[in-house]
C-alpha cells in the first residue's frame, strides 16, 4: 500500500524534477516519464548542463598551462572541479584524485598499473560473487597476465556479502580485495567499515567501487580506511565521459602510469621518459575539460541538497516500493529486505514473464526501468535467473513513479495472464 | 511497441513450437544474447542427402520475442536445404513476428537465428547489422 | 606585408567568429580575443555546445539497450555519431571505428592491445623523430614490456621527414610505423600515400596520428591505405572527452581488448569472460555519451564548411603570416617554407627572448599563442632549442590576428630591447 | 601581468648574478620545468662547518621569469645555514620577484627554488602545491 502523504524529513520529487529538462519532454505515450534507471546513469540538472556549456562557451582552452588568460582559467577551474570531487569524497588532498572516463576505467588503471607491478604468479586476488563487471573482469584479466590466482566471496540467500566466507578467504592472505559499495544488481549496502578492518588485519588492500554509493548516500574514503575508491561522473547527476579514481597518495606515487603521452611527463627523450607528479602522471593527454566542470556542478547541486536527505529519500522510496510490490501476487525480490542494508534499488521478478517482456510493456506505460543481467552476470547465476527487472530512485522519483510501476506491473499481468 | 504482444506472439510463447531437444541429431549449436543473458539451443536432424532439414528442436529460456521468433522461424525449416537456410535473410525472420521490433528488442527476435545460423555454419555466427535489418526491414 | 583584402575563395574568419561564443568575451585587455592556438584545442561552435546540452536535456539515458524510449533514443544517437566519423574519415565501416577519450587513448589501446599480443623481443617498431609524445612514449613503454626495439626517422634541418632515412629504417623489417600527418611542432604536412606504399611493401602496418589533420584538412583513411588513424574530438570544433581509434576491421577483430568490463562482454562467468563483437569490444564501461552527440555536430559544421575550404583558409593565413613574420627582423622559423606542405600552424622564436615570456608579452596584448615545447621534446631537441612559441589557425581567424600577431612581437621586442 | 617585465626583473634576466657553475664544489644539482622543457643546474660551496653556504651559482637557458628569480634568489644564500635554505618559503621566492606572478609562470618563478631544494636535500623535490603558493602568497 502506498501511502498519499510525504514523510517528514523526505524530499520533494516534483520540485527536483523541475530542475531537471528531460522532464519536460512528453513520452510517446503523451505521459509523463517515470524515470526509474538513475542506478544505470542519472538524469541531468539544468545547472550542470548549463556549466558545461558555460565551460564551452566562455572558459574553453587546452589546460595545463597555455601561458594566456583562457587556458589559465580553464585550468583553474579543471583543478577546482578535483578540489571539489576531493572534499565531496573526504579525500585528504586532491593530489590523489584522478580523473577518467569512468568507474570501469578506474579499475582498469589501477588493475594494469598496481596490479601488473606487484602481482606475481600464485598471489590471491579477492573479488566478491556481487561485482559488477568493472569490477571483476579486468581482474581476471591481471590474474591470467599475471598467474595469479582469484577467488570470489560468497553471497548469501538474503543477498548480503557472506562474512564468514570473506574471513575464511582473507585468511588466505590476499594482496587486495575489490568490493563494492552498493550492488547495482540487488542493491545491498556492503558494511565497508568492517570489510576495510577484516581486510587490513589480514594484509589485503581494499579496491572500494563506489559508482552506486557516492551518488546517492554520504560517503568518505578516509573514513572507510579504503586504499582505492572509483566512481562515475555520470550517475552522479554529472556529464558522461568523467569518473575519477582516488588513491592512497604513497600507493599512487609508487605506481607506474597505466596511459602514456602529453601532460602526464616531466621530460622525454628518444631513450625514454619521466614521469610527472600524481595525480597528473595517470592523465595522458588532453581530459575531459568541460565535463570536470560539469560534474563540479553536479556535485554542489548534490551538496546543497546534502547527501543525507538523498539517501533519506531514496530510503523512504525503497521502503514504499517493497511494501507496494510486497502487497502484489506474484513477485519476488533479490537483495536484503531491510533498508538499512538496502540502497534505493530494488531488482525483482514478475512470475511467469521474463523481465525483458516487462520492461517493454512497462515502457509502453511510460516507466523506464532496466531489465538484463545489470552487467552482473554471475549475480544472476548465483539465483539462477536469466535476468531481473531492476527500478531504481533518485531525488526526482516520488511516491506517483511507485503507483505507476506498481500499475504498469498490473498491466504486464494481465497481458501475460499469469495474474 | 504497445501491441507487440499480439496473442499471436504470447500463443507461441506459452506452447513454442519444435521445443526441446533431438537426440541423436546431426547439428547442434547454442548462443546468448549478450544484452539479456539468454540462452538458446538448437539441433537439427537432416535427411538421408544430408543437405536438407528432416527436424529440428530449440532450447532454452528467454523472452516471449525471442521464443516466439524461435517458435515460428523453426515452424519454416522442414525441407530447407542447408543452403537456403544459409541464405535466410534475417529481416524476414523479424518480419515473420508480424509486430514492430525497434533496436532494443531486436536481438531477441534474432537470437534464435543467430543460434540456427551457428548450427548450419559450424561457427559462431555474428549478429547481423542493426541498421540493415531494420532500415531495410519491412517493419520498424 | 599583410594584404588587407581576402583573397577570392578564402573564408570571412568574422562571420565564423560570430558562431563562436567564446569571442563574445571580452580579454581582460578590454580587446577583442585573437586567439591562435587552435592546433593545441579549438574552440567550440554554439551548434556544438547546443548539441551538448540538448542531447543531456532531452535525449539522455544510458546506451547500449535500455528496454525504453529514452535509451533507445540515445544509443540510436551515440551510434549515429560513429556512422558519421566513419563517413568523415572514409572508414569503410562504421565498426572499424572505436570511441576513447583522446588520440592518446586510442595510440594506447593500439599499443597495449595489439602490440603486446603481436611484438615479441628483438622486434622492429619505427616511429619519427616528429612525433608528438602520445605517439612516442606508449611505444617506448611498449618496447621496454616486449622487449621489442623503437627506431625514429630522422627529420632535415627544414623540417620534413628524412624519405632516405626512412627507406634506410624500412629495409630492417619494421613490424608497426607510428607516425603523424601533420606535426604539431613543425606544422609539416608528410605525404602520406607515399610513406604507407613504403612501409607495406617493408611489411610494416602504419599507425597515422591524424590529431592535426582532420581538423584541417580533407582525410581519407582508406584512400591514405593506413592501417589504424587516431584523432581527438577537441581539436576538431567537438567536445573534450571524446576521441577515436579507426582500424582496419581484420586488425581489431584479431586484437584482445585493451580495458574491460561492462558492455565489451558478451557473457561474464567467475571462470572468465567471452568478448562483445568490434567496436564495442575496446569500449568499457559507460561512454561519453553527450560528447558523441556533439562530435557529431561539430562534422556537420566542418561539412557545412567543406574540408577543402578549410584548408584552403588555413593555408591562405599561413602563407600571410610567414610572408610578415618574414619582413620582421629577429624571427627564425620552425618547418617547411612551402604551404603545399605546411599546416596552419607556425612554430617560431624571437631572438633573445624566451618563448614563455614571448607567449606572456602576447597575452597581455590579448593574442593567445602556445609556448613550449608541444609535447614534442625531441623535436626541440633535434634544433637544438629549449622551446618554441607557436601560432595556429582555424576558420575563425583571419589577417586582422596577423596584423595583431605582428604588433604583439614588435611591443614583446622593444620589451627586451631586441629590436 | 602586463608590468611582469619591469626593468628589475629585465636587468636580472640580462645579467644575472651567480651564473655559471662551482667547481670543486660540495653540493650540486639540475632539474626542469616539465612545462617548458628549461632545466637549470645549481652548484653550492659549503663553509668549512659544511652547514653554511659560502657561494653559489646557477646555469642554463629559460625565460626570464626563472632566470631573475634564480638570480635574486641567490642573492640571499650565502651565510645561510641548510637548514634555513630548507626552511625557505616558496612563497618569499615569489615575492621577491616584486610582479604578479600567476598559475601559468609559477614553475617559472620556481624553478631555481626547485633546484636549490633538490641540491640541499640530495633528492628530486616536489614542487611546491600551486594553491598552497598563490592562495596565501603575498602577490597575485
Ligand atoms: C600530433 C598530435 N598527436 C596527438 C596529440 C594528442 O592529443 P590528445 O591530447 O587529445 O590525446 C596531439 C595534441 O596535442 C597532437 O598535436
Ligand atoms: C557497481 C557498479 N560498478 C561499476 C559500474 C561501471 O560504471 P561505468 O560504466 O560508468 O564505468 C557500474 C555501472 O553500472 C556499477 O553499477
Amino acid at each position: 500500500m502506498v501511502t498519499a502523504h510525504v514523510q517528514p524529513g523526505v524530499l520533494d520529487g516534483a520540485a527536483f524534477r523541475a530542475d531537471f529538462p528531460v522532464f519536460d519532454r512528453p513520452h510517446r505515450t503523451g505521459r509523463p516519464l517515470s524515470f526509474l534507471d538513475s542506478a544505470a546513469s542519472s538524469q541531468k540538472p539544468r545547472v550542470v548542463i548549463d556549466a558545461v556549456a558555460d565551460a564551452y562557451a566562455h572558459h574553453y582552452a587546452n589546460v595545463h598551462r597555455g601561458i594566456y588568460e583562457l587556458s589559465e582559467d580553464a585550468t583553474h577551474r579543471f583543478e577546482a572541479a578535483r578540489d571539489a570531487l576531493a572534499r565531496f569524497i573526504g579525500a585528504p588532498s586532491a593530489r590523489e584524485v584522478v580523473f577518467v572516463r569512468n568507474a570501469t576505467e578506474a579499475i582498469n588503471l589501477v588493475a594494469y598499473s598496481w596490479g601488473r607491478t606487484n602481482l606475481h604468479a600464485g598471489d590471491l586476488i579477492l573479488a566478491t560473487e556481487m561485482e559488477h563487471h568493472a569490477n571483476l573482469v579486468p581482474w581476471q584479466q591481471l590474474a591470467a597476465a599475471t598467474g595469479a590466482r582469484i577467488e570470489y566471496v560468497a553471497i548469501t540467500d538474503d543477498g548480503h556479502l557472506d562474512l564468514d566466507d570473506l574471513r575464511a578467504r582473507l585468511a588466505r592472505g590476499p594482496r587486495l580485495l575489490a568490493v563494492t559499495h552498493v550492488s547495482n544488481a540487488l542493491g545491498t549496502i556492503n558494511p565497508i567499515v568492517e570489510i576495510t578492518r577484516m581486510a587490513h588485519e589480514a594484509g589485503a588492500l581494499v579496491l572500494l567501487d563506489a559508482a552506486q554509493s557516492v551518488p546517492h548516500m554520504p560517503v568518505d574514503v578516509a573514513a572507510l580506511d579504503v586504499d582505492f575508491a572509483v566512481l562515475s561522473g555520470h550517475k552522479m547527476f554529472g556529464p558522461s565521459g568523467i569518473g575519477a579514481l582516488w588513491g592512497r597518495r604513497d600507493l599512487l606515487d609508487a605506481m607506474p602510469p597505466f596511459m602514456t603521452g602529453g601532460s602526464m611527463i616531466t621530460r622525454v627523450t628518444l631513450d625514454g621518459a619521466d614521469w610527472n607528479e600524481v595525480p597528473w602522471k595517470f592523465e595522458a593527454g588532453t581530459p575531459a575539460i568541460a565535463e570536470a566542470a560539469g560534474l563540479a556542478a553536479a556535485i554542489d547541486y548534490l551538496e546543497g541538497i546534502g547527501m543525507a536527505k538523498v539517501r533519506a529519500h531514496e530510503r523512504f522510496l525503497f521502503d514504499q516500493a517493497w511494501a507496494a510490490l510486497s502487497d502484489m501476487p506474484g513477485i519476488r525480490f533479490l537483495g536484503p529486505d531491510d533498508s538499512d542494508e538496502h540502497a534505493g534499488v530494488i531488482s525483482f521478478m514478475v512470475d511467469g514473464v521474463h523481465p525483458h517482456d516487462v520492461a517493454t510493456i512497462l515502457d509502453g506505460e511510460g516507466v523506464a526501468v532496466r531489465a538484463g543481467h545489470h552487467c552482473a552476470q554471475p549475480v544472476m547465476l548465483r539465483y539462477d535467473l536469466p535476468a531481473t527487472t531492476r527500478a531504481s530512485f533518485s531525488v526526482y522519483n516520488d511516491l506517483d513513479d511507485i503507483v505507476r510501476l506498481t500499475d504498469a506491473i498490473r498491466v504486464t499481468q494481465r497481458t501475460f495472464g499469469t495474474a | 511497441m504497445d501491441n507487440l504482444y499480439r496473442d499471436f506472439i504470447l500463443e507461441h510463447y506459452r506452447a513454442p513450437h519444435n521445443h526441446g531437444a533431438l537426440d541423436p541429431h546431426d547439428l547442434a549449436f547454442a548462443d546468448s544474447n549478450p544484452t539479456c543473458g539468454d540462452e538458446m539451443s538448437m539441433t537439427l536432424v537432416l535427411d538421408a542427402s544430408k543437405q536438407r532439414v528432416a527436424d529440428v528442436a530449440f532450447d532454452g529460456r528467454g523472452c516471449a520475442i525471442s521464443q516466439a521468433s524461435a517458435s515460428i522461424m523453426t515452424d519454416e525449416l522442414r525441407g530447407m536445404t542447408l543452403d537456403e537456410v544459409r541464405d535466410m535473410d534475417p529481416r524476414d525472420v523479424v518480419a515473420n513476428l508480424g509486430v514492430p521490433i525497434g533496436a532494443a528488442r531486436l536481438k531477441c527476435a534474432l537470437l534464435g537465428y543467430k543460434v540456427l545460423q551457428g548450427a548450419v555454419t559450424g561457427a559462431i555466427s555474428h549478429w547481423p547489422d542493426e541498421a540493415d535489418v531494420l532500415q531495410k526491414g519491412p517493419v520498424s
